[in-house]
């Protein structure tokens, strides 16, 4: 079963990594052949995996919240049991795990001729298993499938590491290992002749082993294990250029690490008062169930959930920490897909969906209303979407999107559509992926490494008619045009927002939903359509080559039918698959496929295209900007026919919002939030210099140094006495024995 | 009185216990052979003398083992006033030992200098006669009398480099302040002697309490016998002759000052201020504390400011003076306290000679390149004299209590005795002391610093040859100071042993 | 025993004033000369204290031997014979303010102990029992002493001795 | 092989010491020869420990082993008491593993003034006095081994160490000097207030522990404050650390490893084995006081350390914030606690030790550590950038290498102390610890940045200079390897110290969860 | 008689000696000065022997006469130095002899 040894999966990668630190000089392809092969066998295995928990049996029982408490006693005995067996598993998963480890590298050779077809083959197999699988909605759901083995112990608490596989886990595994299996395709050709080369898949590798760590973990520090590493490797990869442009590159890698800890702070705590408020265990369904039950204190509860929200809002780059996913750009492109579409940033994400009994009770999300989750994702999506108005750089617009919809995910997430916002983790996982490896294949052959729209790009959809065609798809999906993908899972975020009592956050997504539109569209025309301008026009630019073409292909047609997995015609299957103990224990309602609110969403989505649409190819008419024949007729027809709407959108909403609210808003991003930052970096380096140079140097050091002085200066003093005369010295004896002998006498 | 008052009628011989008298007469004979040696050995053979006076030093340390193995018997004579018990065996032992080494060190210095020879062996074993008297002397007019013959060489001795000018000013301010010292010590005595009526120390001791209506007096005549000897061991405010004389006087007769003389002072203050004033702690007690706390912390500060290596040791060995003085000023009546810090006051003195007679064992052979007694004349000796270099440090490291140099064990049991004590001034003392002793490294250090960091001041790296009989002194005192810092228990069995007043 | 009364007042009155006199004088000689004046008043005052022997002692060491080697080191010297205006040094004030606050707290202390202590002379002291007592209970000093001045003659010599 | 149990500690104490015979006989200009003897004299001794490793008994890790007692000092009831149980362990086997590699670093670039000898003569005594101190069980003892220490160390700043070498020792020397006259002191009180079953006084840590609690709780309190000081400076905690970055900065590279790696351990040892057991009410009292100041000792480091122009100085630096992780550990008084303290101890000592070793290897090589001087590292010697860039991350406490395991249980121990303890002063303890993290990666990664990153400066660009050499992957190579693998293997701490910890923790009853 | 008369006799050469001391240049006269100290405690152990009987004042003679003895080697010795010090410097001004100091 894979899914008992998922562990094997970030040990492949991990593997990986050593071995392409240790060899990847010595061969031919610079250790991009490890890469390659760990990431097919891995996504095999995933897909594997996933099509087993589709396969599997759903036979448990889940009571609602309140009935939960005395299914748990049962449950607890079963553990115990499960303690006495583990020890004797984990030997033998220790042994397995050598073989395994020299049987995976000898079976990916054998399978590095063959892995492509294979590959296919295996996720044909899962789909069609999805399908069989998908049945009615029966209220059992699918066992997890645990395995432990025991980690360390300090103390009478027995800490084990241990793997969870669920719904949620395998189609992050799904998600993370296909789009880093792209990745490392399009990188090879990508980042062809860079010096370091072998040192850029290592760090691949590594990255997507933080993820696949924190993906498969059963406990809170497990997980922190993969988000740390992923700190890291984000850092070694946006940094990858260090030699270049000065400290630029360095810095925003320091940045994005340096922020993503900041909010590690609450990482950190939120794990230390979960472990003693769940009873000192890290234990993930423990812990969610302890909340459920009303076992953990409300004050607690909150405490930890607040500081968790911090470590969220660090990691996926939620307002008002979202400042160093744009400076991140600094990185190779392929990283910038890597990092936005299935790692990194969506393990704030999926932090909340796995600890979600925590979230659920600590911020009441079933009560309707307001909460901060809800609150911190709404407010991003809307900072995030104005700002990607603005920028002339292909990948800011990319990276500002991302944030806008990862505030979408997490606003799902805070009105209790749980489903809803792991779907769209799904599924922008694909789209965003082709967008950013779209803009990287730009860069790579048709701007000549320039990624400013406004100066280097501009008519390259002839030039380049693969990269615009799945450019032009992915960015369809993500402004939500049915059905693509990113139609069915906006809409189930609205529709949730909707129907959970947040109809305020249901606007918010919808005035969101318009802008993405909006923006993606300005930014596909800026780079596909009008006159070529600079590198465009001089670099001669073409199409890239296959092994960069085909992952955009992969994933723009992934794009187009992802979105179906959760379609209602198709049974919502992808919400059956991931549903969990947590997610029904703690209650959460289900809600049919609403025409309206699809209509609403449709709406929304093409108002934004056919502004966008009218403002570039219609509302400037003037010069040299000439209107084009629509890539699809559909689309263009569709926004032709929303043409009266120019006037308003030009005179009011654009104008409204792209020349103040924008600007404010990327003022305010500028001087004040990155100033804040920035400041906060250089207050504390003053504060240190003060502290370290006026308290430590001067004070404390110089009463040290002080006490020392005036005895040495008394010493001196006292010198003086030793005149050398005898009669003195006589006199002073005698004089002291006066005083004595009186004082004896007087005692 | 008993035998006094018989001799009123009749007189009876005393009955002396030759055995325990042997050292001293030993010592005597040598003495007496020395001194006619020098009158007719041939220039050519005089070389001779020093080997005689030293195999003579042992000889007289031969009854010691003896006496020692014969077993733990107090023989005592003539009517308790010269006794031979553990305690003086110790002393005995220790300054024959620390004669031995002066010895050794002065052998090539006095050869090498304008000197007269044998009269210089005389005098410093007549003085070691004195110190040896005074280690049984258990009565004050045997005290007095082994205290000047213990003094009475020594300013001789201060002075031995008769053309050099500070060495005549050392011997005159020695001499000078030394007899005021002992008139006023005397003075003292005649009151103790009127108080109680005897001068044996045991009576003394149950005379005082008889008397008290006569308290005031029995104070101030305490008080002046202290300062005789506060005087002898250089304690603040009657330390003035140490530095001043310790640096004109030559380096050996420095070294046998600060640790011999300085020992004697201490061994007849052990031995009137826990037999005869036993019962007087009210009055001493406080008084050894305010000397106590004036002479380590005087002794330390001034000892900071010092270039000259002899002039820092001197306000070294003051210093020091104020750790040994401690435990007198923490041990009340109480029997367990007094024990306590008559064990600490001998083990410390014992340690300290050790290290101190080594110190300047160093600083003269230093001296004997470099011609001079700066500290900074002591820079880079690291570089062509590392032996000289590590031994020196062990010695600083032991005067600073840092283990594994046995002066560790000897503050430890100082700051055992302190809390022993456990009364509130005595702990007050005990944080003086420790705060003293942090100040006292920074000075040992700074000489360490010199010698291992510091270039050498005239780049002349020549090495320093030493003398076998230095080599002999460094070798015996180094070895002393590394086996008590290791194994302090067998030295703590001696103190203990030679406690007093049981 | 007025008659002792008398005799020690007029002695104490000598003897108080030669020794003022001894440290004040500006002839050095005439400091030896008072000194002989004291010196010969303390052997007056262990006859009025029944110390016959040791008075004769006093005599015969201090006035015989210790004066006469004052005035060869007086004459060795070169000091100056007549009166001289520089014999004090500059701390007379403090030597005088040490030396009263002394002599009062000393006064003070023995008035204190002994304030109305009559001494009875029973008996003369026998220079016998003097030496029978020497040689028996201090026979170690004694002996030691002699070392002790052999020791100072020897040490003496050499450092007096020109060379 | 009953020889060995009786004979071991004795041994890995005094082995060295044999050594320094040997070498003081060799004459100075043998040097290969010296380097020789050093290297197998620190090789036996660690072969020592490694059969004490392999033939401790884990089951029983709370037990003392390999014990020896035998009598010293009768007078004063001192004895030859040495053991190991699961707390000194891990310490003796890195004291012993840091000083065969630090033989090995030296091995062609001995500071100057050259001189191996005298050089590893002082490293031998050194080790001699750290395994001793560890293994100790009679305060005398310990103090003895915790004093020897002193001088060598203030040779090898005073006589290797750089331009403000002088100041630097005798400070360090002065500091650690009062530090332990205090601490002497608090030993004799012991001695004298708290007499074993037998009534008789004791210097015996394990009879000590049995009786301290007999003592009445103020004193207690006041003899516990002369150890504070004299651990708390060895340690050093705010704000008694002002020698530590002075003593870095000046010392040899080799020094600064051993200081680091081990001699900062002397003090929060005696934390462990001592004050915590001994003295527990007084301990209770106390704790706040030093969470306290440990936590300023986090965010101060932290501060201390983004202030720096100097490499090295700024390591240092972080020793103070790294420090007071394991302090703060240690003042929860939870199993989690000491616990983490023990592996932070280790894990220091690891990461640390190799960022000294790297800062000493940078500066041989660019004969500055001025960070404004430096860079790209990466560029001209890249085996050695990543090396830094490894250590640096260890070193903030990234999951999966060691630093992490003596950082976030402290963090963890800190939500809920022992039950005397006041909770709420603990959790904002853990808060501000927490943030500190943040500050380590600041200025580590700063300082990885600065050096690593970019393109040499224009003075060096066309330095020639060597990648890692032979002597430095030897020295390197395990302590690496040891921080990945207790990184992901915590257990094989854990597991030595838990049982051990317990005994040391049992007085004070923790707050469920 | 009182025992008091003799003691203060005593305690005022005593103090008379303690100012010789300390005031005069000349050392020899110093040295004078320390005779009359150890003078005055002759007399106060004769005194106060006499004052404790008849024994006693034996002992105090003894005492006394160990004092004396020891005195004349003190002047013996003590104008041995003062002269080695006059030949090298051809003055015996106390004052003046502070070579060395601090």
């Amino acid at each position: 079963m894979v899914l008992q040894n998922i562990w094997v999966i970030p040990a492949i990668t991990a593997s990986s990594f050593v071995l392409i630190l240790l060899f990847g000089r010595r061969l031919p392809n610079k250790g991009a052949e490890f890469g390659l092969m760990a990431l097919t066998m891995t996504f095999a295995l995933a897909s594997i995996g996933a099509a087993q928990w589709v396969g599997r049996p759903a036979d448990l029982e889940v009571e609602p919240a309140s009935t939960i408490k005395s299914a748990e006693a049962h449950d607890e005995e079963g553990g115990d049991e499960d303690h006495g067996n583990k020890s004797d598993k984990g030997h033998a998963g220790e042994g397995a795990k050598e073989h395994a480890g020299e049987g995976a590298k000898e079976h990916a050779e054998e399978q590095d001729e063959g892995g492509h077809g294979a590959e296919g083959t295996v996720a044909e197999a899962g789909e069609g298993d999805e399908d069989h699988g998908g049945g009615h909605e029966a209220e059992p759901i699918r066992r997890p499938v645990d395995r432990r083995w025991a980690w360390f112990q300090t103390g009478d608490v027995k800490v084990q590491a241990g793997t969870h596989a669920d719904g949620l886990a395998m189609a992050m595994l799904f998600v993370v290992s296909l789009i880093s299996l792209l990745v490392h395709v399009f990188s090879f050709s990508y980042m062809h002749g860079d010096e370091r080369f072998t040192h850029y898949y290592a760090a691949l590798s590594l990255f997507t082993t933080g993820m696949f760590v924190l993906v498969t973990a059963s406990n809170t520090l497990q997980a922190l294990f993969g988000w740390e590493l992923m700190g890291l490797c984000s850092f070694m990869l946006i940094g990858h250029w260090w030699d270049r442009d000065g400290n630029k590159n360095s810095s925003a890698a320091l940045k994005a690490f340096f922020t993503t800890r900041t909010g590690d702070v609450g990482l950190l705590v939120g794990i230390s008062i979960l472990f003693f408020a769940a009873g000192q265990t890290f234990d993930i369904e423990t812990t969610n169930r302890a909340a459920l039950t009303g076992q953990i204190g409300s004050g607690v509860l909150l405490a930890a959930a607040a500081a968790l929200l911090v470590a969220v809002i660090g990691k996926s780059a939620q307002f008002p920490l979202h400042t160093w996913l744009p400076d991140a750009m600094a990185g190779p492109t392929p990283v910038s897909a890597l990092i936005h579409a299935a790692t990194m940033v969506v393990a704030g994400v999926y932090l909340v969906a796995r600890l979600y009994g925590v979230f659920w009770v600590a911020f009441d999300i079933g009560g309707g209303g307001i909460n901060p989750v809800a609150v911190v994702g709404a407010v991003t999506i809307l900072i995030a979407a104005a700002l990607a108005f603005v920028q002339a750089d292909i990948k800011k617009v990319l990276a500002y999107s991302t944030v806008s919809q990862l505030g979408f995910m997490i606003m799902a997430l805070g009105v209790g559509a749980w489903t809803a916002g792991i779907f769209h983790l799904f599924t922008h996982a694909f789209f965003k992926a082709c967008l950013f490896l779209g803009a990287g294949s730009i860069s790579h052959s048709g701007s000549h490494h320039s990624f400013d729209m406004v100066k280097d790009m501009g008519g390259l959809k002839d030039k380049m008619p693969w990269t615009f065609r799945t450019f032009l798809v992915a960015t369809a999906a993500l402004a939500g045009v049915p059905p693509l993908a990113g139609f069915w899972s906006k809409d189930e975020i609205l529709l949730g927002a909707g129907k959970n009592g947040y109809g305020l956050f249901m606007v918010v997504g919808l005035i969101g939903a318009f802008m993405t539109a909006a923006y993606m569209t300005r930014c596909v025309y800026l780079t596909f359509f009008g006159e070529p301008r600079g590198a465009a026009a001089h670099h001669h630019p073409h199409e890239s080559p296959p092994l960069i073409v085909v992952p955009l292909q992969v994933l723009a047609v992934l794009s187009v039918f992802a979105g179906l997995l959760n379609a209602p015609f198709f049974g919502e299957l992808f919400g059956k698959w991931t549903s969990n103990s947590t997610v029904l224990g703690a209650g959460i309602a289900h809600h049919e496929f609403s025409l309206v609110a699809a209509a609403l969403s449709i709406a929304v989505a093409f108002g934004g295209i056919a502004t966008g649409y009218a403002y570039y190819w219609k509302g400037f008419r003037v010069g040299s900007l000439r209107h084009d024949r629509g890539p699809t007729g559909m689309l263009y027809r569709l926004l032709v026919r929303k043409y009266y709407l120019d006037d308003l959108y030009e005179g009011f909403i654009v104008r409204g919002i792209r020349e103040p609210v924008a600007r404010a808003a990327y003022w305010t991003n500028q001087k004040v939030i990155d100033a804040v930052v920035n400041g906060a970096g250089i207050a504390a380096r003053g504060i240190a210099r003060f502290v370290y140079e006026i308290i430590d140097q001067r004070g404390i050091d110089a009463a040290v140094n002080g006490a020392g002085i005036a005895s040495s200066e008394t010493g001196g003093l006292l010198r003086y006495i030793q005149t050398g005369r005898v009669q003195q010295y006589a006199a002073l004896m005698l004089g002291a024995a006066g005083v004595f002998a009186l004082a004896l006498a007087l005692l | 009185m008993l035998a006094a008052a018989q001799a009123a009628t009749d007189f009876v011989t005393p009955k002396l216990d030759y055995a325990a008298l042997a050292p001293e007469m030993i010592l005597t004979g040598v003495i007496v052979v020395v001194l006619l040696l020098d009158l007719f050995l041939d220039e050519t053979q005089k070389y001779v003398i020093p080997s005689i006076a030293g195999f003579g030093i042992l000889t007289a340390a031969f009854p010691l083992v003896f006496l020692a193995v014969q077993g733990d018997d107090v023989r005592s004579m003539v009517g308790g006033a010269y006794v031979s018990d553990d305690f003086a065996l110790v002393f005995k032992a220790l300054f024959l030992g620390t004669g031995y080494v002066v010895l050794l060190m002065s052998n090539r210095y006095i050869d090498e200098g304008d000197y007269y020879k044998g009269e210089y062996y005389v005098m410093l074993l007549s003085s070691l006669l004195g110190m040896v008297v005074m280690s049984s002397s258990r009565d004050l007019i045997s005290i007095f009398v082994a205290l000047e013959l213990l003094s009475i060489p020594a300013y001789l001795l201060a002075g031995w480099r008769k053309r050099d000018l500070k060495s005549n000013e050392a011997s005159l301010k020695y001499y000078l302040l030394g007899v005021l010292s002992s008139g006023v010590m005397l003075y003292g005595m005649s009151l103790i002697f009127g108080a109680a009526g005897t001068t044996v120390l045991e009576d003394i001791s149950a005379q005082l309490v008889s008397v008290p209506q006569l308290d005031k007096v029995i104070a101030i005549g305490i008080f002046f016998v202290v300062v005789g000897f506060a005087f002898k061991v250089s304690a603040v405010p009657f330390h003035f002759w140490a530095p001043d004389t310790y640096e004109g006087a030559p380096t050996p007769v420095t070294a046998f000052l600060s640790v011999a003389s300085k020992a004697a002072g201490f061994v007849a203050l052990l031995q009137l201020v826990f037999i005869a004033f036993l019962s007087q702690g009210d009055t001493w007690a406080p008084l050894f504390w305010v000397l106590a706390a004036l002479t380590m912390t005087v002794g330390n500060l001034v000892a900071l400011r010092q270039t000259n290596i002899v002039r820092m040791l001197a306000y070294s060995s003051v210093a020091q003076a104020g750790y040994i003085l401690v435990p007198f000023a923490v041990a009340g009546d109480e029997l367990r306290a007094v024990q306590s810090a008559q064990t600490a006051a001998i083990v410390y003195l014992l340690i300290y000679s050790a290290m101190n007679l080594g110190a300047f064992a160093i600083v003269l052979a230093v001296a004997r390149k470099t011609r001079s007694g700066e500290i900074s004349s002591f820079g880079g000796l690291f570089q062509y004299a590392p032996g000289l270099t590590v031994v020196m440090t062990v010695f600083l490291a032991s005067l600073a209590g840092v283990p594994p140099a046995g002066g560790w064990f000897a503050k430890f049991a100082v700051f055992r005795s302190v809390l022993d004590a456990g009364t509130g001034w005595a702990v007050a003392l005990g944080v003086i002391a420790a705060v003293n002793s942090v100040v006292a490294a920074f000075y040992y250090f700074n000489v360490a610093r010199e010698m291992w960091i510091n270039p050498v001041p005239d780049e002349d790296r020549t090495p320093i040859r030493v003398p076998a009989a230095l080599t002999t002194a460094l070798g015996l005192t180094v070895a002393v100071v590394l086996v008590i810092g290791v194994f302090p228990g067998l030295f703590a069995d001696l103190g203990n042993a030679a406690s007093l007043g049981r | 025993m007025s008659g002792a009364n008398v005799a020690f007042g007029v002695l104490a009155a000598v003897m108080a004033v030669s020794a003022i006199r001894v440290v004040t004088t500006k002839n050095v000689v005439h400091a030896a000369l008072y000194l002989v004046l004291v010196l010969a008043g303390v052997a007056g005052i262990f006859i009025l204290l029944a110390a016959e022997f040791l008075a004769i002692v006093q005599i015969l060491v201090y006035i015989g031997a210790i004066v006469v080697l004052f005035l060869f080191g007086i004459m060795l010297t070169r000091a100056p014979i007549g009166r001289a205006p520089d014999l004090d040094n500059d701390q007379r004030a403090i030597g005088a303010v040490v030396a009263m606050f002394l002599f009062g707290v000393l006064g003070w202390i023995l008035y204190d102990g002994f304030g109305d202590t009559q001494l009875q002379l029973r008996d003369v002291g026998r220079s016998g029992d003097v030496g029978a007592s020497i040689f028996s209970t201090f026979v170690v000093p004694f002996e030691v002493i002699s070392v002790l001045l052999l020791a100072a003659l020897v040490g003496a010599v050499v450092i007096a001795r020109r060379d | 092989m009953n020889w060995f149990d009786d004979w071991a500690l004795t041994l890995a104490v005094f082995l060295p010491m044999v050594g320094v015979a040997v070498l003081a006989l060799i004459p100075r200009a043998n040097e290969d020869l010296h380097k020789l003897v050093a290297l197998v004299t620190s090789g036996a001794t660690l072969a020592v420990g490694v059969g004490i490793l392999t033939r401790f008994d884990y089951s029983r890790s709370r037990m003392p082993q390999f014990e020896v007692d035998r009598g010293w000092i009768d007078v004063i009831n001192s004895r030859y008491h040495v053991f190991v149980d699961g707390i000194s362990l891990p310490l003796l086997a890195l004291s012993m593993l840091i000083t065969v590699l630090c033989v090995i670093y030296s091995w062609n670039h001995f500071p100057e003034p050259h001189n191996p000898k005298a050089f590893l003569i002082l490293m031998l005594v050194l080790e001699t006095g750290m395994n001793g101190t560890f293994v100790a069980e009679d305060l005398i003892l310990f103090f003895v081994f915790f004093e020897l220490v002193l001088l060598p160390m203030y040779f090898m700043i005073g006589v290797w160490g750089g331009e403000n070498r002088q100041y630097a020792s005798i400070k360090f020397f002065l500091y650690t000097l009062f530090g332990s006259a205090l601490m002497i002191l608090s030993f004799l009180a012991l001695f004298f207030l708290a007499p074993n079953t037998a009534g008789q006084n004791t210097f015996d840590i394990p009879e000590l522990v049995a009786a301290g609690a007999s003592i009445p709780r103020s004193t207690q309190i006041l003899i516990f404050a002369g150890l504070f000081m004299g651990f708390a400076i060895k340690v050093p905690m705010f704000p008694f650390h002002t020698w530590l970055p002075d003593a870095h900065t000046e010392a040899p590279t080799v020094g600064s490893v051993i200081l680091a790696a081990v001699l900062l351990k002397l003090g929060t040892y005696g934390f462990i084995r001592i004050a915590l057991p001994i003295l527990p009410e007084a301990a209770e009292a106390w704790a706040p006081w030093i969470g306290g100041l440990a936590v300023i000792g986090i965010i101060y480091g932290a501060l201390g350390c983004l202030a720096q122009r100097d490499m090295k100085r700024l390591i240092a630096f972080s020793s103070v914030a790294h420090m007071g992780y394991v302090m703060l550990g240690i003042s929860t008084l939870t199993d989690y606690g000491v616990n983490a303290a023990v592996f932070g101890m280790v894990a220091h000592g690891l990461i640390t030790g190799m960022l000294f070793f790297l800062a000493g290897s940078i500066h041989e090589r660019y004969h500055t550590r001025e960070l404004a001087r430096l860079g790209g590292i990466l560029k001209q010697a890249p085996h050695l950038g990543w090396i830094l860039g490894f250590c640096a991350f260890a070193s903030l406490g990234l999951p999966g290498l060691a630093g992490f395991w003596g950082e976030f249980p402290a963090i963890l121990s800190a939500y809920s102390p022992a039950e005397a303890l006041d909770e709420g002063l603990f959790r904002i303890y853990m808060v501000v610890a927490a943030i500190g993290t943040v500050l380590a990666a600041g200025y580590l990664l700063w300082m990885f940045q600065r050096t690593a990153f970019g393109l040499p400066k224009e003075e060096f660009s066309d330095a020639h200079i060597h990648d890692v050499h032979g002597p430095e992957w030897i020295a390197w190579t395990p302590l690496l390897v040891l921080i990945v693998v207790l990184g992901i293997f915590p257990n094989l701490l854990f597991g030595i110290t838990d049982d051990a910890v317990g005994v040391v923790t049992q007085a004070f009853a923790r707050v469920g969860g | 008689m009182y025992l008091m008369q003799f003691l203060v006799l005593a305690a005022f050469l005593f103090c008379v000696g303690v100012y010789g001391v300390l005031v005069r240049k000349n050392a020899v006269l110093v040295l004078m000065s320390i005779e009359l100290i150890l003078n005055s405690v002759n007399i106060n152990l004769v005194a106060l022997g006499v004052y404790r009987g008849y024994d006693q004042a034996i002992v105090g003679q003894v005492f006394s006469l160990f004092v004396i003895a020891v005195a004349a080697a003190e002047v013996g010795i003590g104008l041995a130095i003062v002269l080695l010090i006059y030949r090298n410097r051809a003055s015996i001004d106390l004052s003046e002899v502070d070579l060395m100091k601090g």
